[in-house]
C-alpha cells in the first residue's frame, strides 16, 4: 500500500435509534489495526455517542459505549468533539466518558478535545480520507 | 377525542418534534421515544417550545428505557416532562383515542 | 383493547422494530390483544429467516417468531414490498424461479388489504417507522 | 367489518429520495377500494409529491406522481396542503398539479385545499385512524 | 486542499445542509443531490444561508436529474447556484482533492 | 482517477444506491477507473439474487450485476452487515445451516479491510447513504 495517508471520521448519529454509530466504531477499530492516522469528529447528534452511563438493557440492545475506551489501545487518541453541538444540546464535557490514551514517556493523558466549529471545518479540510456514518 | 402524538427522532436532526408541537391541541400527549427522548434535557435548543407547549395545556413524557439508553436519567431532565416506561406507553395508547406516529 | 402494530423498517439498522416488539410485549402483559402486526416498506426483511447477527447481540427475527408462537400473533408482510426487497415464501419462490424461501415461521405474506381490514377492527393503530 | 371509520393519510416525505410516498400511496388506493372516508394530508416536505412536471427519467425511476390524478376515480376527494409549508419551501398553489373530482351533479370540483395548519390539527384530532408514512 | 461537500437531504427536514454550510471554507464546493435539491429554490427558509455561502466564496451547485425529477427545474431557482449532470458531479469529485457526504 | 464508492443504504427505500450507480456509470464514461464498490449497513441488500421489483420499475441487484459483469467491478459486501441481515453466499449459507444462498452474480462477501484498504489506495472514496 502507499504512503499513510490520514482518515477522518465524522459521527453525527445519536447511538441506538440507529446502527451508525455502532457499525461506524467497527471501521474505526479496524482502520485503528492498519496504523493509520486516525480522528474522530463528533458533531451534531454524534455528541451523544460518549454520553456516560449508557444502559440499554431496557431496550434490549448492548451497551456498545464501552468499546470507546479501547480507542487508546488502538492508537486512536485524537478525538474531536463540536462545542456548539454539546452547547445546544444542554450537555458540556462532564456529561461524557473520560477518554485516555498511553504516551511514550508514560503519562496517560485525555483523547477528547472540544473544539469550536470552525477547527472541525480545518481538520476536514486537512484529511485526505473522509468517513461518514 | 385526545390524540397521543409519538415522536421518534431527535429535534436537533429532523422537524417532527417541531411540526408536532406546532400542531397539537391542549389535552393531546406528546410521548418522547428511540433518539426523540434527547428533546427531554433541561437548557437545550428545543426546552422552550416544549415548555410552551406544556403551558398551552399539551401533556409531554419521555420513555425511561430509551432516556437511560442513552445515558439521560440523571436528574437533568425538563421538570414538566412525565417519565413511563413501555408499559406506560401501552396505557398512554389505550387512553388516549388515536395514536398519530410522527415519522 | 385490541391493537395493530405497523413496521416500516428494517431490523438492527433502526430501532423501529425494537420498540415495537418491547410495545407489543406490554400490550400483551397488560391484557390487551394484538389483531394484527403488518410489515411494510423496509419492515418486510425483519421477516428473514437468513439473517444471523453476532452472538451477544438479539435476534430480531427469532423475537418476534417467538412472541407470535407463544401468543399465536397474526404477523403479514405486505407482498409487493417483500417482492421488491427479496422476501419470499415457498409459493413465490417457486413462482419467481428462486432457489428457496426465506421467509421465517410464523410470518405471512398477503396484500395491502390485510393492513386496512386491520386498521378497520382494532382499537388502536400504531405506526413505528424511520 | 364494523360502521365505516374515518383514515386520514399523513404524508411529510419528498417523493424520489425515499419510497414512502410512493408506497404511500399504494395504500391509499387499497383504502379507497374499501370506500372508506379518506383525507390525504401533505404538509412539510410531503408538499413536493405534489408538484407539476416531475420526471425522474434521468435518475431512473418511473413517474409516479401521475397516478394522484387517478384520486378521483377512487373517491379520494379531501385533500389538505399545509400552507405554511409551501411557504417556507418558496411554493404556492401554482406549483401543484391541479387534482379534480366528480360531483353528483356532474361538475368536476378541485380536490386540493390549501389550509392553515390549525386546521390540519383539527383534521388529525377528528379522524378514527391516522396513517404515516 | 478544497473539499466537495455533498448534501443528499431536504435541509427543511433535517439539519445536514445548515451544518455543511456552518462549517465549509471558502473555496469549497456544496453540492445538492437527491431530496437535498429543494433547497436550491429561491425564496425558502434556507435560501438566505446559501447566498450569504455564496458570498463567503463557497460555490454551490445542484443536480439537475434530481431537480427535474422533482418538477423544480423552472427557473425558480437561486441564480448564484450551478446547475451540473451526473458527468459534472464526477467532474467536481475529481477536481476537487476530497468529498464530504453529510449523510 | 481511482474511485472508491461506498453505498449504506438498501435498495428502493432509499435512492442512495440509485445515485451511485448514476455516479459510477458516469465516472466509468469519463474514463477513471472504480476500485471497489463497498456495500455497507444495509447496503448489504443491494445484493439479493432474491428481490423481484415490478416490471415497470428497475431492478436495482440487476444494475449492478450488470454493471460489474461489463466493466470487471469488485462489488464487496460487508461480511458483519450482510450476517445481520440475511445476505449469505454458499459457504455462509451451509456454515449457518441455512437452506440456500441469497447473493447476486459478481457480489463477494469480505471484510471491513476491505474499505479501508480501496480508501487507502484510491484518489477519492464517496459515500451514499441516508
Amino acid at each position: 500500500m502507499p504512503v499513510s495517508k490520514s482518515f477522518v471520521f465524522i459521527n453525527r448519529k445519536a447511538p441506538y435509534g440507529t446502527i451508525y454509530a455502532l457499525e461506524a466504531l467497527e471501521v474505526v477499530l479496524i482502520a485503528g489495526a492498519f496504523e493509520l492516522q486516525v480522528k474522530l469528529i463528533f458533531m451534531d447528534d454524534g455528541v451523544y455517542q460518549l454520553t456516560r452511563n449508557q444502559n440499554p438493557t431496557g431496550i434490549g440492545m448492548k451497551n456498545f459505549s464501552k468499546t470507546f475506551g479501547a480507542l487508546g489501545d488502538y492508537d486512536v487518541e485524537q478525538i474531536f468533539v463540536d462545542h456548539e453541538s454539546l452547547n445546544l444540546r444542554g450537555l458540556d464535557a462532564t456529561d461524557l466518558q473520560p477518554l485516555i490514551h498511553g504516551t511514550t514517556d508514560g503519562v496517560e493523558r485525555p483523547s477528547i478535545k472540544i473544539v469550536p466549529r470552525s477547527e472541525l471545518g480545518d481538520i476536514i479540510e486537512g484529511a485526505d480520507v473522509l468517513l461518514n456514518f | 377525542m385526545p390524540t397521543l402524538h409519538t415522536v421518534n427522532k431527535s429535534p436537533f436532526e429532523r422537524n417532527s418534534l417541531e411540526t408536532c408541537l406546532s400542531l397539537c391541541k391542549p389535552g393531546a400527549s406528546v410521548l418522547l421515544i428511540e433518539d426523540a427522548v434527547v428533546g427531554a434535557l433541561q437548557d437545550t435548543a428545543i426546552s422552550r417550545q416544549i415548555l410552551e407547549s406544556v403551558a398551552s395545556g399539551v401533556k409531554v413524557y419521555a420513555l425511561n428505557e430509551d432516556l437511560q439508553a442513552r445515558g439521560l436519567s440523571c436528574g437533568r431532565l425538563i421538570d414538566q416532562i412525565g417519565i413511563v416506561d413501555y408499559a406506560g406507553f401501552v396505557d398512554l395508547a389505550a387512553e388516549n383515542t388515536t395514536v398519530q406516529s410522527w415519522l | 383493547m385490541k391493537f395493530t402494530i405497523q413496521i416500516n423498517t428494517g431490523p438492527y439498522t433502526h430501532q423501529a422494530s425494537d420498540t415495537a416488539y418491547q410495545f407489543t410485549r406490554a400490550a400483551l402483559k397488560a391484557g390487551h390483544s394484538i389483531h394484527r402486526i403488518f410489515f411494510y416498506h423496509d419492515g418486510v426483511n425483519n421477516s428473514s429467516m437468513f439473517s444471523t447477527p453476532p452472538r451477544d447481540d438479539r435476534n430480531i427475527q427469532q423475537l418476534w417468531s417467538t412472541l407470535a408462537e407463544q401468543h399465536s400473533l397474526d404477523m403479514v408482510v405486505c407482498a409487493a414490498a417483500a417482492q421488491r426487497r427479496g422476501i419470499l415464501d415457498q409459493k413465490e419462490a417457486v413462482r419467481h424461479g428462486k432457489s428457496a424461501a426465506n421467509i421465517a415461521p410464523n410470518f405471512t405474506i398477503s396484500g395491502l388489504g390485510q393492513l386496512i381490514e386491520a386498521a378497520v377492527v382494532s382499537d388502536r393503530l400504531l405506526v413505528f417507522g424511520d
